[in-house]
């Protein structure tokens, strides 16, 4: 058993813990960090799965995920730029059928 | 010169010329709308080059940078592809021009539809001729990003609520895909899609990134139970926009299930039931749902919903005569995109004229508009597949299919689709006839919206008859 | 998005969670099978170090960014100016609240700042043989950019609009150019010549690490210049 | 078991944690902190997998630039002061 079964298995992980909350989670900002663990947890597969063998790292799942990154910060940065506009637009950062749900964010801030 | 110019890399210009026209817009806002016309005309001649090269040479392959798959990456150009690309190219050009006259009295907007439209273009074309699973994703990105951007134009509270729906279903989409791009270069040692045919060798290895691509293409595609995101975003975009988004960008996604569909070419009957059920599922929801609206546009949201589904009634139609069913539902994939991108254009051109799109309250829109409501009406008779639309030729390949096979269920929910349709076209060309009970304000429309929504429905119509030069395109293509 | 399935109070119900519970168990389940089964297709490290000596990079992912698999890499760039204009669309920057910053971030900064620079341009040149090159550049780059935000120094006058504009298309223009450029002599569609490679590698990367640094900041920034024409 | 493979353990389950803390913690800014501390975990097990380059993508962008987005949005959420935030051209109200 090498490190990278072993990453690419915690990215499995993190992926069902980033859907978990993604579909549970109201808040738009709690939505957005979901979908970044998700992505996380693919890239972890990408290439902890490329280095099971044990032999050199394969530098082309590398390049993916950097490309990923910066995919997910794109997205990120235009989700949230959404998020502040709703918010400001409706004055709850949620969906129109999670309003009513209790964003459990509002306190201790 | 002519031998240069036929063997010119249109295939690549097809995707640079939109990035460099986006990038010139964006430099020179005030001169948005003219640049930004003229780099989509420029497109749309190098789409439909790469059409005739292909049509003439057959299938063509484009090693990027010189290297050639695995290690590089390749575009390629086949049938499928110089179909959807000659689809996005005529119906984005009218688009286009619609756009530039529909924006005109919103300077702020124009800035920045164009750019966004324009890179959303480059990346529909370099979809189409992706012949690598990871840059696919990255084109997938690149269209999901401009066109949620493209639907918070609106800025209203509803547009901003669909655009986040539409950006984390898009999201979630990609990922699932992306799984399953990682799982097939861990699996296959590549991500080159010929490379991936020759060695998937079926069995669970294939199946799970398969299912995980498909599930994220069908997400993105909007096909039932999946739809729920799709008629806010496209109900509450600009009218352009929504034509874009209904007539272009879910026919992407659909493009890309269908293509690796034809690549690994799945075993067994349950998916294929499976798909055609949510199909149908979609035809007689979406079509109900668009019945009861109230709003022109979410009708024609819904509408998208039920001719979706239609696309997917060919999966289980397939086993005996591939060609027929196949070649029915991207034939019906075009004509929507012709027909549906019309009916958006003429909602947008009676929502300008009367300030509103009640349906109830819709003011003898045929004295007013006739060229508008004959869009309508055309656009109509495509959708609910009447003779000799376009709509009628793909209706009836897969009716053809299903009645070959005995498969009388499927026939049913082909024309009982048809009777639906024609019942909510119907609907609004009976209050478009009538006068309303209340005053309405009264705006000038421009003919240029009138005449582009007109000559797209024609488009949707014609299509009916130039089926024998486009569906040989296919040969080769199918499995 | 999803089919809510609601209890009391809008919370999600027992179905949902239940319906999810199953899914992803399947997923991990899929997904673990695939992990762990035998392959006989090994990845591409090896292709890549054969033609590692004619990519113009020694590092070999560098070599995979911006050549083997460049194009990818400009399409990124692309997604990541799409990310711009997007939130540019959405309306002007939200005012940052003046306040007077911390004289501790204040004097951090008067050390930090200056360094950024300087620590991008180490990145972007060691990128070719060791870890390092564009993004993770461009990235110090907008951090310092956006540390400077913070402090509250930035002008008051409000910022012009042309040069983030000119800086946010820099990257993906200069990658453009350069990958159409090189098709005048003959070759295709981003095939660098080999001896001018490196060359042509760090001049897209410089470009793009300009382009990177200013649409981070601008998004961060989270909306266009007030004075846009 | 030798001390790479413990290390890896340990850095797989504080990865493991820190996410699902992100995820279910009750207060938002916490949530964003353990967030950043996620990707700062992650760029750790990037290095371990031999993956330089993509653990200083991750400290710089997924971590740093990606944490400052999340604060910053974080800060300017209407209510939090008591003020809502700069409004802008959002206009027609049935988006045509």
């Amino acid at each position: 058993m090498s490190g990278g079964f072993l990453f690419a298995f915690a990215g499995l992980g993190l992926l069902v813990i980033g859907a978990w909350a993604l579909v549970l989670r109201a808040h738009l900002i709690r939505k957005v960090l979901a979908i970044n663990v998700m992505g996380s947890g693919v890239f972890l597969i990408l290439v902890g799965s490329g280095s099971m063998d044990g032999g050199a790292v394969d530098p082309v799942p590398q390049a993916m995920v950097i490309t990923g990154i910066v995919v997910a910060i794109s997205a990120t940065a235009l989700a949230l730029a959404l998020v502040l506009r709703i918010a400001n637009a409706t004055g709850k950062p949620a969906l129109p059928e999670d309003q009513d749900r209790d964003l459990m964010d509002e306190e201790g801030r | 010169m002519p031998e240069l110019l036929a063997d010119a890399p249109w295939m690549l210009w097809s995707i640079a010329l939109p990035l460099i026209g986006a990038l010139l817009v964006f430099l020179l806002p005030r001169r948005a709308a003219p640049i930004g016309l003229s780099t989509a005309c420029l497109t749309a001649a190098t789409a439909l080059a790469v059409l005739f090269q292909v049509a003439f040479d057959g299938p063509r392959i484009y090693r990027v940078g010189g290297w050639g798959a695995p290690l590089g990456i390749d575009l390629m150009a086949d049938g499928l592809s110089v179909i959807m690309l000659a689809m996005t190219a005529v119906v984005g050009t009218a688009i286009s021009v619609y756009a530039r006259v529909y924006l005109a009295g919103t300077p702020e907007k124009v800035r920045r539809f164009w750019p966004l439209w324009l890179f959303l273009w480059a990346a529909l074309n370099a979809l189409y001729q992706a012949g690598d699973v990871f840059n696919l994703y990255v084109t997938l990105e690149l269209l999901g990003l401009s066109a949620v951007a493209l639907v918070a134009l609106t800025g209203s509270a509803p547009a901003l609520w669909g655009a986040m729906r539409y950006l984390l279903v898009s999201l979630l989409g990609s990922l699932s895909y992306l799984l399953g791009v990682a799982l097939l270069y861990h699996a296959y040692g590549t991500v080159d899609l010929a490379l991936l045919g020759e060695r998937a060798d079926g069995g669970l290895i294939l199946a799970v990134p398969l299912g995980a691509m498909i599930a994220g293409l069908l997400l993105k595609t909007g096909l039932f139970p999946f739809h729920v995101w799709l008629p806010p975003a496209h109900g509450s975009a600009r009218a352009p926009v929504s034509a874009l988004l209904s007539g272009l960008v879910v026919k992407a996604s659909f493009y890309l299930l269908l293509r690796l569909w034809f690549t690994f070419v799945p075993e067994g009957q349950g998916l294929p039931i499976l798909l055609g059920s949510l199909g149908a599922a979609a035809i007689f929801w979406g079509s109900v749902q668009a019945l009861r609206q109230r709003r022109l546009k979410l009708l024609v949201a819904y509408s998208t919903v039920a001719q979706l589904g239609y696309l997917f009634i060919a999966f289980p139609l397939a086993g005996l005569d591939p060609a027929l069913a196949w070649g029915g539902s991207i034939y019906l994939a075009v004509s929507h995109a012709f027909a549906k991108g019309a009916m958006f254009l003429a909602a947008g051109s009676i929502m300008t004229q009367g300030g509103h799109d009640d349906i109830d309250e819709l003011d003898r829109v045929v004295d007013r508009m006739p060229l508008t409501l004959a869009a309508f009406a055309l656009a109509g008779i495509s959708l609910a597949g009447l003779p000799p639309s376009g709509g009628f030729v793909g209706k009836w390949m897969l009716l053809q299919a299903a009645m070959a096979q005995e498969l009388w269920f499927w026939a049913f929910v082909i024309i009982g689709g048809g009777v639906l349709t024609a019942a909510y076209v119907f609907r609004v060309l009976g209050f478009a006839f009538t006068e309303s009970p209340h005053e309405h304000e009264q705006h000038e429309v421009p003919l240029t919206m009138e005449w582009t929504a007109l000559l797209l429905a024609l488009g949707a119509v014609l299509l009916g008859f130039v089926a024998p030069w486009a569906l040989p395109l296919l040969d080769g293509v199918l499995p | 998005m999803k089919m809510e399935i609601k209890g009391p109070r809008g919370e999600p119900g027992l179905l949902l969670r239940a319906g999810l519970a199953l899914l992803l168990a399947a997923l991990a389940a899929g997904v673990a099978l695939v992990l762990v089964a035998e392959h006989e297709h090994p990845g591409l490290g090896a292709i890549v170090d054969a033609e590692l000596a004619r990519s113009g990079a020694d590092n070999p992912v560098t070599a995979v960014l911006l050549n083997f698999r460049a194009y990818d890499t400009l399409l990124e760039i692309a997604v990541l100016t799409v990310a711009l204009v997007g939130v540019w669309a959405l309306g002007p920057a939200p005012r940052i609240r003046e306040s007077t910053p911390s004289p501790v971030l204040l004097g951090m900064n008067s050390i930090l700042i200056p360094l950024a620079p300087l620590i991008c341009a180490y990145l972007l040149w060691a990128g070719a043989s060791r870890p390092g090159g564009a993004f993770q550049a461009g990235a110090v780059l907008a951090a310092a950019g956006v540390l400077f935000i913070l402090s509250g120094r930035r002008p008051r006058t409000r910022l012009p609009d042309a040069p983030p504009r000119l800086g946010a298309v820099i990257g993906l223009a200069a990658f453009l150019a350069v990958a159409l450029g090189v098709m005048s002599s003959g070759r295709r569609f981003l095939e660098y010549p080999v001896e001018l490679a490196g060359a042509l590698i760090l001049f897209v990367e410089t470009a793009a690490t300009l382009s990177i640094a200013v649409i981070l900041a601008g998004l961060f920034i989270g909306g266009r210049p007030e004075d846009e024409p | 078991m030798n001390a790479g493979l413990l290390l890896d353990t340990l850095l797989v389950l504080i990865l493991l944690w820190l996410a699902w803390a992100a995820l279910a913690s009750r207060d938002l800014f916490r949530g964003i902190v353990l967030f950043i501390a996620f990707g700062l975990v992650l760029s750790m097990a990037w290095v371990r997998l031999g993956a330089p380059d993509v653990a200083l993508a991750e400290a710089a962008i997924g971590a740093g630039l990606t944490g400052a987005l999340l604060l910053a949005t974080w800060g300017r959420l209407p209510g939090r002061n008591g003020r809502r935030g700069g409004q802008d051209d959002s206009g027609d109200e049935n988006g045509d």
